[in-house]
């Protein structure tokens, strides 16, 4: 059997493979630079203010798309990353490495709890319940007024210093690439240490009785995903704090989770940067391109998430893959004759 | 529209909730608004008036970033409208930040302190009122109508209804009042999810209360007076925050709403000058039913921007006018006159009690008494 | 659930096998006793005592739906049992998990076998020895050489004919390097020459290496086994030596069927 | 009955899993496909089935082009498939499956005969047994006896069977063959795929040898060497040879006890957990 | 005791007005594994419809109840065709696509019938109360009651009975096999949507003389049925009734005599019982 010339033809470009999911988080940073060069304030302050959820996006890829579990969950470790950095800064903290630590750490730990229910169930039932995380977190948000403030939420929170001795970060330009170099830098040590882990998830994703089988303890990897996800997760509400200096219970909420959730599925369920990118569109379209149309983001966005499923089977992440296979057969049919049409019925 | 305006042109952002749960209060400020335009000329101040229209959506989520944009797109002199109270005390800063004056027309929080130190209210202005007033104004009257009986109180569990919940309980209790809840304490129910009040309705009926103070608005409104007339405590006097039955609310209650006795300091049956104009002009603009206290504080908010910029001098910036409308003074109103009240920066008006009784074919909010006047100097 | 048929009377025959063998299986194998297998009131498998020694190459025969895949799901620790106990090496493992076991060395592959559909075949392999130290004499290369899958390396598994996945599979559970190796019908499907292929992979395997082996090709069990179980309903029907079990007049009429129509000329 | 001419299929567009590859049945009778794993044998029965499309060549039922057409119309017109893999729906009853699936009007008149319900049970008494069971929860050769009765039960003119004995005991085996061979006498075409030589010669009419997706001519197996000339056509097209006798110790080689991991049980109890990195 | 009693007669009757709610999805998603996340906006479409129809009268009432689960059914016909380019890649498409759809749909409905609240008319022998065991209570629930036993009935026959509800679970585990039998896996896909979209809009009818209809109304029900729906066991129709019944008393019941635990209870009893169902054995059983 001819399998070598079998495999090695008709699949995506090697260029394109190889390269593939390292070009989205390298053309997101240039075009977060040339943001970042840009004079206008507007577009610093608008790009800043979606990171978070960008990458409370990325930790919803990790583990919808890597570990196999749709989730509505994240906010759960994103509150308690915002909440801790909001309340260490109210206490006087108000240096960003130990924010960010302690959010991932928070992070973790909620996630890390969480995931022991979550972990021993799959498909459907796990959305479900993490649906019922995403509202039990904002609920508690709601009602723990000494934490959060209330249903109003917490407003007016004291700024973060990148080191001491530094002004504060306030001003649009130095909160914008603050919080870029962040969400890369985390996407991307995301992306490194799930490359590890690529093979085991997949297998577990596909077969988990074979994989059982083959004695990988199945939970304890998802758990651990789970509870990796909840540190980015946990950072991202850290990032929440530092662009917004308020919160408020329902943005840690169902409604939080589902745009992040629905942003993945754009960006393509396994791609982190995607991911990113897609939580960037919603809140683009939502936030920028509705303005001029109040009263009608949900009309734009709905349309969005229909373009969305029509235009780009397999989400963002895959256009580059169809656009390779898209010239694959476009040299094909350079080369072949097309096959005769008539078919002799004798 | 980021191409600077003409100097005879000033531009003023009007962030209202277009979408979401509170749609109808949003647009019905809107509807205020520009109701004042239209009958002036589309002129505030002799100048004309480039309004530039905001969502709010559900909360900060959404209305942060507009009026952002407002702010730093638009370049608006002016920021008003705002629905919710989070958003109020999230744009707060930002339009502070900027001194631009913030000039909200419906909810307005308790502003608690910006990284340590008191807020800074100086920028910030309201035609409308604290949440927790209508509760205060009322309580001396269902305390005067229940005697020695007790009152049951119930309201949506989040920031508005325990503002809202708590003047009228505090004030109730001060004045010797007591609650027929069982532990003393007001029950507030799942907001927004409750839908079927019936269980609690016939609950608080077992503590066989002598009256019923509640707070609900806009959707929880109409199943929650529906449902009252179908429980146990269906023949129990109704005291409400108004905004029970304002709006078009009322007409989707029907007739179970009959008899609900409220307060608020607005009655489209006002029967001062002001009011017959603008309720006429509501009218006239094609608009359904009545104008509801929403319109009419949007409305009052273009006033008062009228008499501020006609007091400003040449080109238009945010201090110039709050400076301006630190001096308004007294605002003449379709809820009767009034002012600002010097350092709270909210007006100091009278509150209606009002009873829901049919005018003509349709049920309208009548005023029954006066009330009080709030905040007291 | 009564035709003339069924042996259904039939309690579960006392195993044949000798003391110094179950001997053996107490200490250094797997020993079984008193498992009892139900989905809800439909039990399906019912065995008082059942060992595996090492270096037993032991075949379970049986009609469809005997149990004899639940069996093997009960070893791997897939499923768990209703009653009863499994000891292995001595040590009681029934409330182990599947990869427990097969960390320690219980191994096995599946009767519908589909593998790791998103891995390339390669990867697949890889993925059955990864919670084993690396033995330069088995890599993921040799294992797909031995199973004669050394051209699809590259291929998706997903992407594989029924043949080869189950090859496939053979190969994911020999990476494991397991020391009781249960096998779901590894022929079922395989063509005459990939029939010989396993043949000669399985007896090529170290002679210590238990094997438990449920099939239905009579002659890959020929070949292989030096024990036979036939199970029906759940209970053993009867146990011993390949030829003695083969000739068994009830194996005969209950499974066998007439040796002639086995592959009788058409017409 | 069915032709097929000049196909070629493959599920990647320059990689085609069968080669121009022509046959001709003719009406009732049993004809087999052997060839080695891989060959393709599924991948065309799916092409008839219109499961698949081709990239060239056509497929002829009757004198009609049925190429490329849609599984929904295939079913219709009588072409039923039997496929590898049981493809059973899993969250249905065993009776579900059988009283759901109904015999193509067009084909049962024609026929004047289908299978009823009862029929079929009395060739597999042991789906009798499950009829209120899940398909998931059958044993695999029980899904396997409810594959073939599905396919059955529309009443077919053309009944392509992927390996069906796969998986199944000796007796039901041999059942399965007989109402294989019974069919043609109801005007049924049987096309079956069958891993081994012997077991396709047994049963069929013609057998086909299908070897790197490149088919043969017809060999009648009837005449006196025809396992020889299968072999021939098999031997001579594979490039997996029967591993040649001296493979046999190299594989032997390979499998001496590992010096550590996987080291032979001792006498005395170990810990049993092989981690890596477990012993150092 | 006695008032227990009510608040479980209260229980009941709101648990079956979910159920009737649910009854679409549980078609859609449950047997036919079409994640419909517009089911909400489809069930305030029958509700705005029937708000604008009915007048008071008997008449006008069927009338609104025939109109809703029509537009209901034409809103499933349009999902049918937007959701049949998408089969075979999951239901997290599906939900971004029918979310999308939820959108834009709730965007019109405000649109066309503004965003206040709206609540239709009933003939005045559904609003009033009538006398049960001393207590009174509202007709208008318990025609609703009976109304979600017929429903709830039809829809086990349908599902559980016919062969139309075995195709749709066909069509689910393998729709090439379906086709294999004959039978258009697409045309299985078009009618579960029209049905379930046709459920929805009577839930929407019926529904709504009680809870009214508003903006708030399309995410409110959506939610409520998803969890029933999958609380229900996917599918299951007395599954889902009483899952339904579970979640009504708890609305009922529970947060009356555990007040401070009342926004907890909802969620809190969904994910209880979920998780008392038993954690499934993964994959890789049949051998
Ligand atoms: N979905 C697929 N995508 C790509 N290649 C495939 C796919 N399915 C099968 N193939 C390839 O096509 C070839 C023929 O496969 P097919 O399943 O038709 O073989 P077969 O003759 O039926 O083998 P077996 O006897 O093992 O069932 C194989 O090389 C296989 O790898
Ligand atoms: N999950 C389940 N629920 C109910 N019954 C089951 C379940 N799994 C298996 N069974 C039943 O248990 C019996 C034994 O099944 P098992 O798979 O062990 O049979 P088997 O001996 O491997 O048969 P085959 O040779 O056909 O593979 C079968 O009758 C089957 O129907
Ligand atoms: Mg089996
Ligand atoms: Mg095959």
């Amino acid at each position: 059997m001819n399998a070598n010339v079998q495999t090695t033809a008709g699949r995506a470009l090697p260029l394109t493979r190889a390269g593939l999911p390292w070009a989205a988080p390298g053309l997101a940073a240039l075009a977060l630079g040339a943001v970042t060069v840009s004079p206008d304030a507007y577009l610093h302050a608008s790009v800043a203010r979606m990171l978070p959820l960008a990458l409370l996006a990325v930790s919803v890829a990790i583990v919808t798309g890597h570990a196999g579990l749709p989730t509505l969950g994240q906010v759960a470790p994103y509150a308690a990353g915002a909440y801790t950095t909001a309340r260490l800064a109210f206490a006087g903290v108000t240096l960003a490495p130990a924010h960010l630590l302690a959010a991932a750490l928070a992070g973790a730990v909620t996630a890390g709890l969480l995931g022991a229910v979550l972990v021993r169930h799959r498909g459907t039932v796990v959305l479900m319940l993490s649906l019922a995380v995403a509202e039990l977190t904002a609920i508690t948000a709601g009602q723990w007024r000494a934490v959060s403030g209330g249903t109003d939420g917490l407003a007016g929170i004291p700024a973060t210093y990148l080191l001491p001795g530094m002004p504060p970060l306030v001003a649009d330009r130095p909160v914008l690439l603050y919080t870029a170099t962040i969400t890369i830098a985390a996407t991307t040590a995301a992306m490194l240490l799930l490359r590890r882990w690529r093979m085991l998830l997949t297998a577990t994703r596909d077969n988990e009785g074979r994989a059982r089988a083959s004695g990988h303890p199945v939970n304890a990897y998802l758990l651990a995903v789970h509870t990796g996800a909840g540190a980015v997760a946990g950072v991202a509400g850290a990032l929440l704090i530092h662009t917004h200096r308020w919160i408020t219970p329902a943005d840690v909420g169902f409604s939080t989770a589902a745009l992040a959730l629905l942003a993945v599925v754009i960006g393509g369920t396994r791609s982190l940067p995607g991911a990113a990118i897609g939580a960037l569109i919603v809140l683009g379209v939502r936030d920028v391109v509705a303005a001029p149309w109040p009263g009608h983001a949900p009309l734009l966005l709905g349309s969005a998430f229909v373009v969305a499923v029509y235009l780009l089977p397999g989400g963002l992440a895959a256009i580059p893959q169809r656009v390779s296979a898209a010239v694959g057969r476009v040299r094909q049919s350079a080369r072949h004759t097309p096959r005769p049409a008539e078919r002799t019925p004798t | 529209t980021s191409s600077a305006p003409r100097a005879d042109t000033i531009r003023i952002g009007l962030l209202v909730s277009l979408t979401g749960t509170y749609t109808t209060v949003g647009q019905d400020m809107q509807r205020g608004f520009r109701l004042y335009l239209d009958t002036h000329d589309k002129k505030l101040g002799g100048r004309t008036v480039d309004l530039v229209v905001a969502d709010e959506g559900d909360g900060p989520a959404t209305a942060v970033p507009a009026a952002q944009k407002l702010l730093e797109r638009d370049r608006v002199v002016a920021v008003t409208g705002l629905v919710g109270g989070a958003t109020v005390d999230k744009v707060q800063t930002l339009t502070t930040q900027r001194r631009i004056p913030l000039l909200g027309a419906n909810a307005r929080p308790a502003f608690g302190p910006v990284a340590g130190k008191p807020r800074d209210l100086a920028y910030t202005w309201h035609t409308s009122y604290n949440s927790d007033e209508p509760g205060i104004a009322i309580a001396e009257h269902v305390k005067a109508q229940v005697g020695d009986g007790a009152v049951y109180a119930i309201g949506p569990n989040y920031q508005g209804g325990w503002d809202e919940l708590r003047g009228f309980t505090d004030t109730f209790t001060k004045l010797g009042g007591r609650l027929a809840n069982p532990d003393g304490k007001t029950l507030f129910t799942p907001f927004p999810a409750t839908e079927n009040f019936l269980p609690y309705l016939n609950k608080a009926a077992e503590s066989e209360p002598k009256a019923v103070y509640t707070f609900y608005a806009g959707g929880a409104s109409v199943a929650f007076v529906k449902q009252y007339r179908q429980s146990d405590l269906r023949s129990v006097p109704l005291y409400a925050a108004g905004f029970l039955t304002e709006g078009p609310v009322l007409s989707a209650q029907g007739a179970a709403a009959t008899g609900i006795r409220n307060v608020l300091n607005y009655s489209p049956t006002l029967a001062n000058a002001a009011n017959q104009d603008f309720v006429a002009a509501w009218s006239a603009a094609g608009h359904p039913g009545q104008p509801t206290t929403y319109a009419m504080a949007s409305y009052d908010a273009a006033a008062v921007l009228d008499r501020a910029l006609s007091a400003v001098d040449g080109q238009v910036t945010g201090e110039k006018l709050n400076a301006a409308i630190g001096q308004v003074g007294r605002v003449v109103s379709p809820r009767g006159d009034w002012q600002f009240h010097p350092r709270e920066h909210r007006p100091v008006q009278r509150w209606y009690l009002r009873e829901v009784k049919p005018d003509g074919p349709v049920l309208s909010n009548m005023v029954v008494q006066d009330l009080t006047t709030l905040p007291a100097n | 659930m009564s035709t003339a048929s069924r042996v259904d009377a039939v309690d579960c025959v006392p195993s044949q096998r000798s003391h110094e063998d179950t001997d053996r299986a107490h200490s250094t194998g797997l020993v079984v006793t008193g498992l009892r297998h139900a989905y809800r009131e439909l039990t399906v498998l019912d065995l008082d005592a059942f060992t595996i020694a090492p270096a037993d190459r032991h075949a379970i025969i049986g009609p469809n739906g005997a149990g004899k895949s639940t069996l093997l799901n009960l070893l791997a620790g897939t499923v768990r049992p209703t009653t009863g106990r499994i000891t292995y090496n001595g040590q009681v493992i029934t409330r182990r998990r599947a990869g427990w076991r097969a960390r320690a060395g219980i191994g096995r592959t599946f009767q519908h076998p589909t593998v790791y559909p998103g891995l390339t075949v390669l990867d697949c392999v890889r993925m059955g020895g990864y919670h084993h130290r690396r033995n330069p004499e088995h890599t993921p290369e040799q294992w797909l050489d031995l199973v004669g899958l050394a051209g699809y390396a590259q291929q998706l598994a997903g992407e594989l004919a029924h043949g080869h996945r189950r090859m496939l599979d053979l190969a994911v559970a020999l990476a494991g390097q397991p020391r009781v190796l249960l096998l779901d019908e590894p022929a079922a499907g395989l063509t005459d020459t990939e029939t010989t292929r396993l043949l000669d992979i399985l007896t090529g395997l170290p002679g210590w290496m238990a094997m438990v082996l449920v099939e239905h090709d009579m002659a890959v069990v020929t070949a292989l086994a030096d024990w036979i179980t036939v199970l029906h309903h759940g209970r053993r029907v009867t146990d011993g030596p390949a030829d003695l079990v083969r000739a068994d007049p009830t194996v005969r009429a209950l499974y066998l069927g007439a040796p002639e129509t086995a592959h009788a000329a058409h017409r | 009955m069915l032709r097929i001419g000049e196909l070629t299929v493959g599920y990647e567009p320059d990689a085609p899993v069968l080669h121009t590859v022509s046959m001709a049945l003719p009406p009732n009778g049993v004809h087999a496909i052997v060839g080695p794993n891989g060959a393709g044998k599924t991948t065309l029965l799916h092409t008839i089935a219109g499961h698949l499309r081709p990239t060239t060549g056509y497929v002829m039922l009757d004198g009609h082009d049925i190429t490329g057409i849609r599984t929904v119309r295939a079913a219709r017109a009588g072409i039923a498939l039997a496929p590898q893999g049981r493809r059973l729906w899993s969250s249905l009853t065993v009776r579900d499956h059988l009283t759901m699936t109904r015999p193509g009007a067009a084909t049962a008149q024609e026929q004047g005969c289908g299978w009823g319900v009862d029929d079929l049970l009395e060739v597999f008494p042991a789906l009798a047994a499950r009829l209120h069971h899940r398909a998931d929860q059958l044993s695999g050769g029980e899904q396997q006896m409810l594959t073939l009765a599905r396919a059955l039960r529309l009443a077919p003119r053309l009944l392509l069977c992927d390996e069906p004995t796969e998986g199944l005991a000796p007796t039901v085996a041999d059942r399965i063959r007989a109402v294989l061979t019974d069919l043609p006498r109801h005007g049924v075409t049987v096309l079956v795929t069958l891993p081994q030589t012997r077991a396709a010669t047994g049963l069929a009419h013609t057998v086909h040898v299908l070897t790197a997706g490149r088919l043969s001519d017809p060999v009648d197996p009837t005449t006196e060497h025809t396992e020889d000339l299968i072999r021939r056509h098999l031997g001579l097209t594979t490039d997996t040879e029967p591993p040649p006798r001296t493979e046999r110790t190299t594989v032997r080689a390979c499998h001496r006890p590992p010096t550590h991991g996987w080291h032979p049980p001792s006498q005395t109890p170990t810990p049993i957990v092989t981690r890596k990195g477990d012993q150092s | 005791m006695d008032a227990y009693l009510m608040q479980t007669v209260d229980g009941i009757a709101y648990g079956l007005l979910l159920a009737i709610a649910a009854a679409g999805l549980t078609l859609a998603f449950g047997a036919g594994g079409v994640l419909n996340l517009a089911h909400g906006t489809l069930i305030a479409a029958g509700g705005y419809v029937a708000a604008a129809t009915s007048t008071g009268t008997w008449g006008s009432l069927t009338v609104a109840v025939l109109a809703a689960t029509a537009a209901g059914a034409a809103g499933g016909g349009l999902l049918a065709v937007a959701t049949a380019p998408l089969t075979g890649r999951g239901h997290l498409d599906q939900a971004l696509l029918t979310f999308g759809v939820a959108l834009i749909g709730a965007d019109l409905l405000t649109t066309v019938y503004g965003p206040d609240t709206l609540r239709p008319r009933l003939p005045a022998a559904l609003e009033t109360t009538i006398t049960v065991g001393g207590h009174r209570y509202p007709t208008d629930r318990l025609a609703v009651l009976a109304a979600a036993v017929l429903v709830a009935v039809g829809g086990y026959v349908l599902l559980h009975r016919t062969r139309a509800g075995r195709l749709i679970r066909a069509t689910v585990d393998d729709r090439q096999m379906v086709a294999g039998i004959g039978i258009n896996p697409r045309a299985v896909d078009a009618a579960v949507l029209i049905a379930s979209g046709a459920l929805a809009g009577l839930a929407g009818a019926l529904s709504t003389p009680i809870l009214g209809v508003g903006p708030g109304t399309a995410d409110t029900t959506l939610l409520l049925s998803l969890i029933i729906v999958v609380c229900g066991g996917l599918g299951s129709v007395p599954g889902a009734v009483a899952a339904a019944l579970a979640v009504g008393l708890v609305q009922t019941l529970a947060v009356v005599t555990t007040p401070a635990l009342a926004p907890y209870l909802l969620v809190g009893a969904m994910a209880v019982m979920l998780l008392a169902r038993r954690a499934p054995q993964p994959g890789g059983v049949r051998g």
